[in-house]
């Protein structure tokens, strides 16, 4: 079970969360305002958009910890986590621009209409002035969609898919989490170093966008070291048993197993593989391997044993020494009782990085955040040095590539750093044809 | 007075329905802003188009369900439809609704045709099971987007949801066109009034009130259906098929055209959601989805007029209101008690609001199930009955499960 | 030649034979009941009246068309209305509501899409539906749920459905069946004032035989399959062969 | 010819856990006339019967040891379960690695008792009722259930692996004559596949071959006679509903391994387990095994990339097509008696 269940005294000290002191909702005309919801009370809301029932559940609830977090430390409660290993001092710890943060919570329930209506009573009901969190690219992409026609910042969570800052990329959207793309430049040479360039691959991809985007990363990434590719396989989204689709691959001449799933999908999909036997094996001379190109630590965490050795990627980990990354994971640590995942970390970082801009811009208006975030270089959040590029809005920082733990010494320690794939490796043009047909369009301050 | 072709009561009724519908932004925003009760307000735009237009959907499902009794587990399939027929207007033609809506209708009503042409010719809970497949398959094929890979263009965006991209044709678009969703000019997001009283805050919404209208017209169409023979032979096939059919009456044609017309107004409330909200989703035909109709449906009363529009409000308002009641906010309701006692008592809440929400929905739905099959307008009789101190035993010893009389009181006194 | 005209008719189940060479003929305004002994094959024949049942041989011809495999609503249509052994009514709608249904269907055929007329308004419907309550006696009861009627009651509101379609035939099975005596003196008085008043043509499957010697004008007895006599209510009274058939089987 | 072969097996296995919650299904609405919307979320708390036991075996206690830190620099916490303590540290682990096995054992007296409360608490007053009201009932009952679940147990899937020594597979195919890797069994489904053979052919021998079982199937025959003949038939009913939950749930402990377990996995299987008994025809025991066979090799055949090329995603859509297919020339299914379930 895990339940925020803060204490009553640390409520108090919270504050003016929720229900209270909203800003008066000024919904898309804004005859009075410069731009949607201007907060003219002593407080800014911001919506907290994650999935709180359905099977991403338990990654809406860490992301949720994370924000309360942030919230925590803009109003200058607790430690001040990251805040104080930021490159950018702007913030001050009285909230942004002297206004206190207050914030509304929704459900997304992993699904676009659902996080659509819930973001859009947040935006109408609620005054909120930014948006952010989602654990999937459909949700990332439907809400980034709807806020920029609202006239509201989305500060995307959990979103993979190369499509959220290539093809349906938005002005008002801003993207902190890698990409496919990313994932796969950075495994490729891990892989290169620790398999070979003589191998050859089959791909189990989830049949809906964020797997295709996926698979067509890591294939082209894998086929630039040398490697081939045997088949690529569609999985129906609703599949629990993979058992028909992992056991032709070994009478394939394929010699690696590349799983585009996530979720429940690559908890089955991997703890079947492993059943099947396949990393006993030996094909074409060389030991069977599998390889989960994006890792969550919750996910490994239900996939259990299974996951011992196998190479993966992730935006980020607990396990990371910089500065920024000790005093986040400190504060979260303290708090709560264990290490933050990823997605936790990610929604973290935006929440700063939001308020940040609104602080440097001097408003809230969502053409000045555009123009503070575009552009905008820092460091100490984690990562290293990293850049939100103007053109399509998409982070660029260091990349991990982690490999499944033997001997794991409990939940959290799942997954091991294997290697820091530095940012210049990552990095691609904008107009890169797996991004490509997206326009950013203007920003949309709503009034 | 009698207004429409209908009688004294039922002008009396729709002109009820009629006022509520136009008075709800201020009648679902009785709490004024930033006091602690202000978290039940429900007058906001989205959510007002989402009463309206789920209430069109269950209206369209009773019309199936509560007058015939054939349980369709589709439903959500046409919602879908009707969502991408309307999309897929924007993205060849423009924004103005004026063309994807009627499409909407047609398409789903073609395929509601074909569906109900093969589902109907079983009964029972084969029926049941024959449109929760067709519709799980249109659901995969959207969500996949398969018949788009087939064609080898895209249909359905996949999981990320139709949407109108720059490069689009949009061959009417003006020059000063809105560049969203707009009935001749009236776009559907804007607000025409705003006003203020003291902390009291409304919100009037284009959209809002074109769903209002329609729902209307979907309202009355509804209410003329009950009164009609052809009403009269739908509820004789609910309560004795073999009987009608030793009457002289083929039964099929009668479920086929039910099945129909409940189709198209599931497609009119799916162009409807597109039409307040660009976007069509393949997750709105999901099976449960259609769970969610026939939710709503029999937790307001199915076969009753008002019930399936009481089902989908009281519904959506779960969904979007009680869902966002967090601990934080439960510690705040209960502040002023003992913290031991304050701790145990939002312990034991916090498994029912918020993300717990489901579960006071699940254990509601069994309830109303169990105790008061008739739902929501049959208990609203029972209390009134009970207040009016009218002889109880009359109707609701009788487990027949059809409220239809009582309806009448219900849609009289409900509000 | 009769209105009803059955030929050479016989079914078998399995190895079993059901009905072997049946022949009858139902005369127009008569009374025709058709008895016999548990397991003779009336309900059998029953069934290839009302095209459940496709006889192996043989023809049912009602007014020159064949009944055989043919739905229920067409034979409805055609003029033949069924009373059943439970009374069949449409329990969760009021009397009134009942008997519209069925002046509707007399009128409209067995479908007519017309959902904006409003049923009130169909004052030619309302004021038969009316006249056959009267009919019957039931107009005091008109706006009553007719699942709380009584079963001789509801057997009233089901004569006064099929009469609401002036059929040429009405086939009633057991129409009396597991009523009380009350009741089914009852039933037999409505009956025959139907008969008297308009003179429409009966087959009665019955085994009561104080129903049938009440109603019938003549009288077939089925045994084992086969129609063994056939005469009027007198001359059955005491036919050997019937005696026979009863007893018969009783030993 | 091997990947034919290979798709049969699969499909087989498949096939044996469609059949094992069909039959618990059907079993239901053969003898109580009952449609149980509830049937997956019985399945999923047979799963969570392994999952508590796991759990249970797991319980620890906490002890520091100041050698190691956290991830926070403070001294760590090791955890040691009881059972370890108790039994020892070999012994221990093995009995925690056992866990799915003996989770067998731990669940059947919780799904009987599950299954006899469920009977007795709701179903019961429904018998009476309209098919729908039950369908409607029961589906509030398995949300109702999952989110319980999901309360105490969290939304994220739970490992529940196999014992050590049923991990990894099987060369079949080389014990046939295939070259090696051709086809590859795991061990696990492999006891999958006897196991769900095991409880098949002692629920239809329990009610072929015991005086119960004659009765009950009497009974599901026809209830009104046995009813006369002065046999409590409504109590044996509800055993009947115990044994069906008890089938579901062990179809559920051991599939634990195969698919981690989460909240939803019984609305997962609901509407196939549905689409199944209708195939195979409602209140026909044979049929359900049949139909789950039947689908489970079709579905395993349809993700052959052969028949993918021709068709996208006919992986996705085969169940249903099939379903309507058969439900349209076979109008019962596959092997349904005539009059059920056509009010």
């Amino acid at each position: 079970m895990s339940i925020i269940h803060p204490t009553r005294r640390r409520l108090l000290q919270t504050g003016a969360v929720a229900g209270a002191g909203l800003a008066m909702p000024m919904v898309f005309t804004g005859a009075a305002s410069a731009y949607t919801n201007e907060p003219t009370g002593g407080t800014v809301t911001l919506g907290f958009n994650v999935p709180q029932t359905g099977p991403y559940a338990e990654e809406g609830a860490d992301e949720l910890r994370a924000y309360l977090l942030a919230v925590e430390h803009l109003n200058g409660e607790g430690d001040g986590g990251a805040m104080n290993t930021f490159s950018s001092k702007a913030l001050k710890g009285n909230g942004i621009l002297g206004k206190k943060v207050a914030y509304v919570t929704g459900d997304t329930q992993t699904k676009s209409d659902a996080a659509r209506a819930s973001a859009k009573s947040m935006i109408e009901k609620d005054g909120a002035i930014m948006i952010t969190g989602g654990s999937s690219s459909g949700v990332a992409v439907a809400v980034q969609g709807l806020c920029q026609e609202a006239g509201v910042i989305f500060m995307a969570g959990l979103t993979h898919s190369n499509d959220t800052t290539g093809k349906d990329k938005k002005a008002n959207g801003f993207r902190h989490f890698f990409n496919a793309y990313m994932s796969g430049a950075a495994l490729a040479p891990v892989l290169n170093n620790a398999y070979g360039s003589d191998r050859k691959a089959y791909h189990l991809t989830a049949d809906y966008t964020w797997g295709w985007t996926q698979q067509a990363s890591i294939q082209a990434a894998t086929e630039g070291i040398g490697w081939q590719t045997v088949n690529n396989v569609l999985t129906p989204l609703a599949s629990t048993d993979f058992s028909s689709y992992i056991a032709p691959v070994l009478n394939s001449g394929a010699d690696v197993l590349v799983l585009n799933h996530y979720g429940g999908n690559m908890v089955n999909s991997l703890t079947q593989a492993v059943q099947f036997g396949l990393r006993d094996k030996m094909v074409n001379g060389k030991q069977f391997e599998i390889v989960v190109p994006l890792y969550s630590e919750l996910m490994a965490k239900g996939a259990g044993k299974n996951i011992e050795g196998v190479f993966g990627s992730t935006n980020w980990s607990w396990k990371l020494q910089d500065e920024g990354t000790k005093a986040f994971v400190k504060s979260f640590g303290t708090k709560y009782g264990f290490p933050p995942s990823n997605a936790a970390q990610t929604v973290y970082a935006q929440t700063l990085l939001y308020a940040d801009a609104a602080e440097r811009a001097g408003t809230f208006n969502p053409c000045g955040i555009v123009e503070a975030l575009e552009g905008f270089e820092f460091d100490g959040l984690g990562n290293g040095p990293t850049l939100y590029r103007a053109a399509d809005h998409q982070c660029f920082k260091d990349v991990l590539v982690m490999q499944g733990k033997k001997d794991a010494e409990n939940e959290y320690d799942a997954l091991e750093i294997v290697e820091v794939t530095p940012r210049a490796q990552v990095e691609y043009a904008p107009d890169h044809p797996m991004f490509a047909g997206g326009d950013l369009g203007q920003c949309n301050p709503g009034a | 007075m009698k207004i429409l072709g209908l009688n004294e009561k039922d002008s009396r009724f729709l002109l009820i329905v009629i006022f509520l519908t136009l008075a709800t932004p201020v009648l679902l925003q009785p709490f004024p802003e930033g006091s602690g009760m202000a978290q039940f307000n429900a007058g906001y735009p989205d959510l007002m188009q989402r009463f309206a237009i789920f209430g069109i959907f269950a209206i369209g499902f009773n019309i199936l369900f509560g007058l015939t009794g054939y349980l369709s587990f589709g439903h959500a399939a046409f919602l879908g439809i009707g969502s991408y027929a309307v999309v897929w207007m924007y993205k060849l033609l423009d924004y103005n609704v004026i063309w994807g809506l009627p499409l909407a209708v047609v398409v789903s009503g073609i395929v509601a045709l074909g569906i109900g042409f093969i589902s109907l010719r079983r009964s029972g809970i084969y029926f049941s099971i024959l449109t929760l497949a067709f519709a799980q398959m249109m659901f995969v094929i959207s969500y996949s987007d398969l018949f788009g890979r087939f064609v080898g263009t895209t249909i359905t965006n996949g999981e990320t949801g139709l949407q109108v991209y720059g490069n689009d044709p949009q061959v009417l678009l003006g020059a000063t066109e809105p560049s969203s969703p707009h009935f001749f000019g009236i776009v559907m997001r804007e607000n025409f009034w705003t006003p203020q009283f003291g902390d009291w805050q409304f919100t009037f919404n284009n959209g809002y009130y074109f769903c209002a209208v329609i729902a209307i017209l979907a309202f009355y169409l509804s209410l003329r259906i009950f009164r009609s023979p052809f009403g009269l032979m739908l509820r004789a096939i609910k309560t004795n098929q073999n009987r009608l059919n030793y009457t002289g009456v083929h039964s099929r044609p009668y479920t086929l055209a039910a099945f129909v017309i409940s189709g198209m107004y599931a497609g009119l409330a799916g162009g409807l959601l597109a039409a307040m909200d660009p976007l069509a989703g393949a997750e709105r035909m999901q099976w449960t989805e259609s769970g969610t109709v026939v939710l709503m449906t029999i937790l307001g009363g199915a076969g009753t007029l008002m019930g399936p529009v009481l089902g989908a409000g009281f519904i959506k308002y779960f969904e979007n209101i009680f869902s966002k009641i967090n601990d934080n906010v439960l510690h705040q309701w209960f502040a002023w008690m003992p913290d031991g006692l304050e701790d145990a008592i939002v312990w034991v809440l916090h498994f029912f609001v918020g993300k717990g929400w489901h579960l006071t929905l699940g254990v509601l739905f069994m309830l109303v199930v169990i105790f008061l099959p008739g739902g929501l307008v049959e208990g609203g009789t029972r209390i009134w009955r009970f207040i009016r101190g009218t002889d109880r035993k009359e109707k609701t010893a009788d487990a027949t499960h059809q409220p239809e009389h009582v309806a009448y009181v219900a849609e009289k006194e409900e509000f | 030649m009769g209105i009803l005209e059955v030929k050479d008719v016989s079914k078998r189940f399995g190895g079993l034979k059901a009905l072997s060479d049946v022949n009858l003929s139902v005369e127009e305004g008569t009374v025709h009941a058709i008895i016999g002994p548990n397991g003779a094959g009336k309900s059998t024949l029953l069934n290839c009246f009302v095209g459940k049942l496709i006889p192996d041989t043989g023809s049912v011809m009602f007014e020159g068309h064949s009944l055989l495999g043919i739905k229920p609503h067409q034979i409805n249509q055609l003029g033949v209305s069924r009373v059943f052994q439970t009374p069949e009514i449409f329990s969760e709608l009021t009397v009134f509501e009942n008997v519209m249904i069925a002046c509707f269907a007399k009128r409209d055929g067995s479908f007519r899409l017309q959902p904006f007329k409003t049923v009130e308004n169909e004052t030619d419907i309302v004021e038969k539906a009316e006249q056959m309550l009267v009919d019957v006696s039931m107009i005091e009861k008109r706006d009553m749920h007719s699942a709380s009627l009584s079963r001789g009651d509801k057997r009233r509101l089901e004569m006064a459905m099929c009469l609401a379609q002036d059929p040429k035939l009405l086939l009633l099975d057991e129409p009396t069946a597991g009523m009380a005596r009350a009741d089914t003196n009852n039933t037999i008085e409505l009956l025959k004032d139907i008969q008297k008043q308009r003179g429409i043509t009966m087959a009665i499957i019955e085994h009561d035989m104080h129903v049938v010697f009440s109603l019938a004008d003549r009288i077939t007895v089925l045994a084992q399959g086969t129609p063994i006599v056939e005469d009027v209510p007198e001359k059955i009274k005491g036919h050997p062969k019937v005696q026979e058939a009863y007893l018969g089987t009783a030993h | 010819m091997d990947a034919i072969l290979l798709q049969i097996l699969n499909g087989l296995d498949k096939g044996s856990a469609y059949a094992l919650i069909a039959l618990g299904l059907t079993l239901i609405f053969g003898t109580l006339g009952v449609v149980n919307f509830a049937h997956g979320a019985i399945f999923m708390i047979g799963a969570f019967c392994a999952v508590g036991l796991s759990q249970i075996l797991n319980i620890s206690f906490e002890t520091i040891d100041p050698t190691k830190l956290d991830f926070l620099g403070n001294p760590a916490k090791i955890k040691t379960a009881y059972v370890e303590s108790w039994f020892g540290t070999e012994i221990g682990a093995a009995i925690i690695d056992w866990a799915v096995p003996l989770a067998i054992l731990f669940s059947i007296p919780i799904m009987l008792f599950a299954g006899w409360a469920m009977e007795r608490g709701l179903i019961k007053h429904f018998y009476k009722r309209p098919h729908a009201d039950q369908i409607l009932v029961t589906f509030g009952l398995a949300i109702v259930l999952q989110e319980i679940v999901k309360a105490f147990f969290g939304a994220n899937p739970i490992p529940t692996p196999a014992p050590a020594m049923f991990q990894g597979s099987i060369d079949f195919g080389m014990l046939v004559g295939f070259p090696e890797n051709a086809i590859i069994y795991p061990y696990w489904r492999l006891i999958y596949f006897l196991f769900s053979g095991v409880v098949i052919v002692a629920v239809f021998s329990f009610l072929r071959f015991t005086t119960f079982g004659m009765v009950v199937r009497a009974g599901m025959a026809d209830r009104e006679t046995v009813g006369i003949l002065g046999i409590n038939i409504d109590r044996r009913f509800t055993i009947m509903f115990g044994v069906a939950a008890a089938v579901a749930g062990l179809a559920g402990v051991m599939y634990t391994p195969i698919n981690s377990p989460n909240y939803h996995m019984g609305m997962d299987f609901l509407v196939l387990s549905f689409v199944v008994v209708v195939v195979g025809g409602m209140g026909s025991l044979e049929g359900a095994v049949a139909a789950g066979f039947l689908l489970g090799i079709l579905e395993s055949f349809a993700s052959m990339n052969v028949f993918k090329d021709i068709i996208p995603g006919i992986d996705q859509i085969i169940i249903y097509l099939v379903a309507i297919i058969i439900l349209l020339t076979r109008p019962r299914g596959l092997m349904g008696r005539k009059g059920v379930m056509e009010e």
